[in-house]
């Protein structure tokens, strides 16, 4: 522990994490020398225990947990790989390693050789054989423990971005966002060690693709608008979702997110808002359940005649509903129909996969999201934010954002 | 009578040898390649049938010889050891179209009594050359040899040469020696594969082949054991039709119904003879003769509905039996497992079949096409070489038709199928003698022997997958366990080294005590389980 | 002579209506559904040869009515305009196996003398039912009615009932009727399938058909042109082998050899016989009777190796020609083009054949399968259905043996190819005339006259595609005229408004100009290409 | 030209690249005006028209050219898109946008309407189906004017992270990459208007992989090496090229580049170092001639007796060349045997057909290269750079760099 990169923070952290991890298996390994069969009472990180909490407006894991036992010969190869990846960590967090989770396949992996009981003759076998096994026992000691991978010092590729008028202590140093120049900071793994020092900002803005973002960035968007803009370069990492959460929380600034229209980037907005469905023990840390979705939205581009036929589909319509509709689409459709006919794209077959289930989640079943997903499904057709600037950058900037948010034409 | 038209039709008679003679190619000799082909095959059978059927084991020599290497004739000549013929009947049996031994209620190999004279025919046609018998009756002091040649309008022989010899060795058996237009380059591989799959079927023959390039293919006698020779038998009623019960009653010697269905059918006795005439509603005394064609058709009726009857007897036949079939299975292909069954007798239009199946599974089986089994199909021990496809057997064992998967066997796989379909008359599709038509008696036979057959593998199979997957589970433990000692332990050492570390050789001999318990509820399991781990490095 | 052995053979000779009559598979009745099939259409071949062989256009009916539900016994009769039959030798023909007017060198459908009475045969044997014909021969003033049954052992006609009516009207022809056991559900679209392709080959007939349902189903006459009536012929002599020649030495009158060949066969004349009998060695003023096996077997084969023949007279054949085919296939499958090709004739084995090929392409042919076209075969007229895989036609036509692509054609495609072989006798792999057999003469013919069709559609095809693409080309520039003339002209004004920027249309003006010069190379183009541009909004 | 966004030196790049657009194409339309059929000489942009010059060490486009005359059929299309290209590039310069590529895509975008000669109907084709069409024409423009895209304001998505004692001004902003806390300075996409003040380093460490890279900068490697510390995030873009590039030639900064030991690895080695093969134009601004590759090397994992083996399949050796071996080996192999079980991956065919591609190019023809691809190719594995963590971190930063560096065990 001489070494110099050591800086304090990071050494805290260390001890606790690791501190956590000998405890959680060290119940076990008492049962064990007491003459038990060994085995882990794990929360279930299954689709049917990831349950929405409308109340908290998150996806979180449900009371189910499986009991992963040794001797369960469907069990053991998990329950081996379980312990293995503990103790792998562990070690790295004894001696000061920052390992990526490529790392740890690697330091894990080896063949396990034996003697075969049935021809008796030696045989070998891989720890694993793939990343998504050793992914699947960092998962598995992330919910055992309660610790995330980064409270480990598990470092990852980070694509976050972000500029904008807010100022950051990281590692000793203090950070200027708004004195980038044309460029960016890069967020960093750990965002939870990051001191958000200042904020003069009245909004954060999510930009889906890093393209857009340097546009807006290098007319420089979030000076005029007071704005933070950050990107996640397509599906965000956990780190911009952590740090995304942040500014949320802790400065109660307004989140918007911008994405293309279509499944996937519906599904960067929900996991920004409420968590990813196959990792929902993450969401309670990593999602912001008051993101607000900015566009670009199906609405934007249909015309009142479509918007017809798209309410034509959908039932249950109260009174209200129709009144937010004549509300919508007070300023649209933004894009004419024929602009319109070299913007969009035909939605392919997963795409229209996606959207209907997409519709069976209950955060999307609000009356706008509604809107969003049956007129998808209707005129099964894709608009990216670059069909936008077909209008040219200052309608994205200018008229396109500001409208937005001024009229409240966001969707939750 | 009539008539003046100006274009009337003139009519005639034809006789049978100038009928095949015209329409050659429905007997297979429709080009040189496969008319030498079905001369092989038709004298080798002829042959087999001269042995088997009289209790001798077969030795059968065959030669194809260049006779005439501009013209492309060769003289094919096949030798057996068999019955011999009677030689007032040679010239009858080699020179006239439909005349023959085997027009009887018997399982024999040829069934036209085409097959050879055909090949004499097209020889007669394309060489001129007549046919060269020779035979030497069992029990007769001479030998005789004849020239024949078939006068084609009249369907009668034409004996150009007749000799009698007195003979010295008790050999008996006869040689048929016939030269025929062929093209032994394409046909080659056709009779090799024949001869081959033939010595599979009879694996207590000799066989030897010699080609015009004086290769010699011998297939030695693997056993001794032989098929009953089949006997002839009295038809079975549930085939009967209308004009073989015309036949019967204009040739019968009893004076009542009843007393001729006892005399004339297997299987009908005093009992079942009263059901079937009271059925029909006729006097079972009445005198057969007496009887309205009305009548005939409701006998007919009745006999072919009525389904108490004894099964037909099998004496008719010589199926090959289990022990022959797995022999010969396990010979030629070598598989880790083979079965075969020998059904029991069945009918279908009054004549008696048996359906044996085999079946070989793994070792060096090859690999069957994904679309079903490999198939070596038999009627009445002739291997059957050529449209498979269309054969009710390749129907039936085809993964279309046939759930395989049922078995736990997933296609392709090293899987082979042998059906040996037995009759007193194998219902061909054509003259050709290459497939079976769907008769649906045969074919229900044929699924329910496959089937069975498919129990006995699936028996094996499982028992032997069960046996694996309990030393396989007790595996999976044992060698988790120096991986999962060595992390428990790491992981027991608290990092602000207070605490107390548990070491590894204790956590895993904790870990072998649990497993120890659980492998000894399997029995013949009997090792020190700890001798399987291989420490962690 | 011979002999104690205690297993000796019974011999014994059989007659030909007993042998069809074990052996009915082979003629296609294996089975009640598919007997019902092959009923109809032996004697609906029959109709069609009493009319179309004497110049009269054929009206036929036939009608399939149950007979005995419970029995699944059917009635099929068949009525036609033909030249009727004449009394005396209606017994035979319906009675006797192997009697017929069909056995010379001729072409008609059946060849085999045997179909109808096969069907005949099984009725009698399934139902017990006699045959019933009405026949009206042309040009007599009486109609004859019988019913016959055959008696099998002797196969000879048994005559139940004779009858002669005066007639008023002069419609001739005849009716035959022959109750079956029988599977109409299952055969019921085999059967329709068959008359409607019957149909198709024969457009100058009127067929209808009445099913047990009382649907009826009526193609009529869509031209009146037939195909001239066939008449007998000598052999040829390419075709002729060594018994053929021992008949006709047989039964010659003449007393020289010269004058017996230039007499017996077609196509030899003075020169040629002495040729051929150089060629062999022999005298050509030597008697015929006295030739000896030697000679005979020399005169065969000069007489088969000769090659400068004429080729044999088509007198005996009844092709469709050009203008049926066309006519039938572009009424029947609407294509955008058709072409069809009747072949010189040729021989094989001294049967005259001709082959014609018909191919239909584009329009409303369907979608043909990937391994080759959809595949219309017709053998003297008869459609065929069956067995379409093991058929020559369908191995000279499939992809993997013609280059479809050197066509122009890249399966699958709107194609289909008619073949038609008209022959004194067609070459069937079997008795149920379902596919031809691999004659290499036929064979060559039919790839022969496939490519001469082929090359007709590559040429009508290739002609299509260069005016489409000339235009084509033409377009493609016209297109592009808005946008590169809008793209350049904004290009064209300099960055800071100093310069000369050139106008839209004037760039346009001027493109136009340079696509018009190019244009006027094309002939038939007549058109300002102006109109063609839309320009940009 | 009044947004407030407009910065000076932008504005200046703009004027400039529309007048030599214009002028580019003004030659093409005097002509056509005189009444000949239009045409474009361009380069041609061929793999045979791409030449390595051995002595500036860069991939370069040869001389020949093509002519794209409007009134072949064939070029037709093409040239009605490269001028329409040339078109929406200079309006967007003009009008002061900062496009994507993927805006322009969708600017140039539309159905063109005629009538056809042949049937006399109204038809319609779309002026280009694909992004890959619109992008060719811009790499056409490209050629064809000199100009990159970057002059013309085209902006891309940048991947480029940078960290290390370096100050740079952009966008009138100065930033200290010495002082970004655990995160990183992300560059723009336009490189050359950025202002290199200060740089206090000894070499440039290009990092291929993102993970590594946070995982050096964590404990600081670039401050204790004085090192800049550069990730290209995978393949790299062309900004984070252009920036190498600048640092080498213009500061006399060593680069070394560190990538994975596969084929993959090799070619992003390649394409900093000579250029990419298809789009050899930008080489001349782009590729840095200077840099060498530090590793992962076949060579630091192979025995001695494997490197036997490899030699034997090498021809026309010469003695210094086998004292060379004698000389790279000395440390060698960082990984034994059995660690390496574990850590490599079995060569797919697509890699093997790759490598022999590599063989052929004369920059890889050199002995260490031949070493290095005939050794993949005797053993068919690969070896990734986290392979080397599985001897932990500080083994990377402490051991395998710095004695590279030290010894010189460096391929160019």
């Amino acid at each position: 522990m001489t070494y110099p990169g050591i800086d304090e923070i990071d050494y805290k952290q260390r001890l606790e994490a690791a501190k956590k991890l000998h405890e959680a298996f060290n119940k076990t390994i008492e049962e064990l020398m007491r003459g038990k069969s060994p085995k882990l009472i794990i929360p279930k990180r299954t689709l049917s225990n990831t349950i929405y909490d409308p109340e908290r407006k998150l996806l979180l894991l449900g009371p189910a947990k499986l009991k992963r036992s040794f001797t369960d010969v469907n069990e053991a190869k998990r329950f081996m790989q379980t312990v293995l990846m503990a103790r792998i960590l562990y070690e790295s967090l004894l001696n000061n390693e920052y390992p990526t989770i490529r790392d740890l396949y690697y330091r894990g992996k080896y063949s396990i050789t034996y003697m075969d009981l049935r021809d008796r003759r030696k045989k070998s076998e891989n720890t694993w054989e793939e990343q998504k096994e050793s992914d699947a026992a960092i998962r598995d000691i992330e919910v055992f423990t309660g610790l995330l991978r980064e409270d480990m010092l598990v470092l990852s590729k980070e694509k976050g971005k972000l500029v904008g008028r807010i100022k950051l202590r990281s590692g000793g140093d203090v950070i200027d966002a708004s004195k980038m120049g044309h460029g960016a900071y890069a967020l960093e793994s750990t965002p939870d060690l990051i001191d958000i020092l200042e904020v003069d900002a009245e909004y954060v803005l999510v930009v889906e693709k890093d393209a857009v973002f340097q546009q807006l960035h290098r007319i420089k968007f979030w000076d005029k608008h007071k704005a933070i803009l950050i990107t996640s370069a397509g599906q965000p990492d956990r780190a911009t979702r952590r740090f995304v959460r942040r500014l949320n929380e802790e400065f109660g600034l307004p989140v918007y997110i911008l994405t293309d229209a279509d499944p996937y980037g519906w599904y960067i907005y929900s996991v920004f808002k409420v968590g990813s469905i196959t990792l929902s023990y993450e969401s309670e840390r990593l999602a912001t359940p008051q993101a607000r979705f900015i566009g670009v939205m199906m609405t934007d581009i249909l015309t009142k005649e479509e918007m017809r036929n798209v309410l034509a589909r959908m039932k249950n319509l109260r009174k209200r509903n129709l009144e937010d509709i004549l509300n919508i689409l007070r300023n649209k459709p933004y894009i004419d129909s024929k602009e319109r006919r070299n913007v969009i794209i035909k939605a392919k077959e997963a795409d229209i996969k996606r959207a209907e289930q997409l519709k069976g989640y209950t955060w999307f079943k609000s009356f706008r999201w509604r809107l969003e997903l049956e007129a998808f499904l209707r005129y099964k057709i894709k608009v990216e934010i670059e069909a936008l600037a077909s209008k040219g950058l200052r309608f994205l900037a200018e008229k396109y954002i500001p409208e937005k948010i001024e009229t409240g034409d966001c969707i939750d | 009578m009539s008539s003046g038209g100006e274009s009337i039709e003139k009519f005639r008679s034809l006789s049978p040898a100038e009928f095949f003679y015209r329409n050659r190619e429905i007997a297979g000799f429709s080009n040189p390649s496969r008319a030498l082909y079905q001369t092989v095959r038709e004298l080798v059978e002829n042959s087999l049938d001269a042995c088997d059927n009289h209790g001798i084991l077969p030795t059968v020599r065959i030669t194809v010889f260049p006779e005439n290497t501009k013209e492309n004739h060769y003289r094919v000549t096949v030798s057996d050891n068999g019955i011999g013929i009677p030689p007032r009947y040679v010239p009858q049996a080699f020179g006239k179209v439909l005349f023959g031994s085997k027009y009887k209620l018997r399982q024999t190999r040829g069934t036209f009594g085409l097959g050879a004279k055909m090949a004499i025919l097209y020889g007669q046609i394309t060489t001129g050359k007549p046919v060269e018998v020779r035979t030497s009756p069992k029990g007769s002091q001479y030998s005789y040899f004849f020239k024949i040649m078939i006068d084609i309008e009249k369907n009668e022989p034409i004996v150009m040469e007749r000799r009698i010899m007195k003979r010295k060795s008790k050999r008996h058996g006869t040689t048929v020696s016939v030269v025929v237009e062929g093209d032994w380059s394409r046909a080659r591989s056709r009779i090799l594969e024949y001869i081959k799959r033939t010595a599979m079927g009879v694996p207590y023959a000799t066989i030897t082949i010699i080609t015009p390039e004086k290769e010699a293919y011998k297939y030695s006698r693997v056993i001794r054991k032989m098929p009953p020779p089949p006997r002839e038998v009295k038809p079975h009623p549930r085939g009967v039709d209308i004009e073989m019960l015309k036949a019967i009653i204009a040739s019968t010697k009893s004076s009542t119904l009843k007393d001729m269905l006892k005399n004339a059918f297997q299987s009908i006795g005093k009992k079942s003879a009263e059901i079937l005439l009271e059925e029909a509603g006729i006097d079972p005394n009445k005198d057969p003769r007496k009887l309205t064609l009305d009548e005939i058709t409701a006998l007919v009726s009745s006999m072919r509905k009525y389904n108490k009857y004894r099964p037909p007897r099998t004496d008719a036949l010589s199926p090959l039996g289990k022990d022959i079939i797995e022999a010969g299975l396990k010979g030629v292909l070598k598989p880790e497992f083979a079965y075969a069954v020998t059904r029991k007798p069945s009918s279908y239009s009054g004549h008696p079949f048996i359906v044996e199946v085999g079946v070989a599974y793994g070792g060096e089986v090859p690999l069957s096409p994904d679309k079903g089994p490999i198939l070596y199909r038999f009627a009445n021990k002739i291997p059957l070489l050529y449209d498979e496809g269309s054969d009710v057997c390749w129907k039936v064992v085809s993964d279309a038709n046939f759930n395989w998967r049922q078995y736990n066997v997933k296609l392709p796989d090293r899987i082979a199928v042998l059906v040996h379909i037995c009759s007193t008359k194998i219902p061909y599709k054509g003259v050709g003698k290459e497939s079976i038509a769907d008769v649906p008696e045969i074919e229900r036979e044929v699924r329910n022997a496959v089937k069975e057959a498919a129990r006995h593998l699936r028996l094996y199979l499982s028992k032997k997958i069960r046996a694996e997957e309990e030393k396989r589970k007790i595996m999976t433990l044992v060698k988790y366990v120096p991986e999962v000692a060595r992390s428990l332990s790491i992981l027991s050492k608290p990092p602000a080294s207070d605490g107390n570390p548990v070491d590894y050789e204790s956590i895993k001999s904790v870990l072998m005590k649990i497993i120890e318990r659980r492998a000894r509820k399997i029995d013949g399991l009997n090792i020190d389980l700890r001798e399987l781990i291989i420490d962690v490095g």
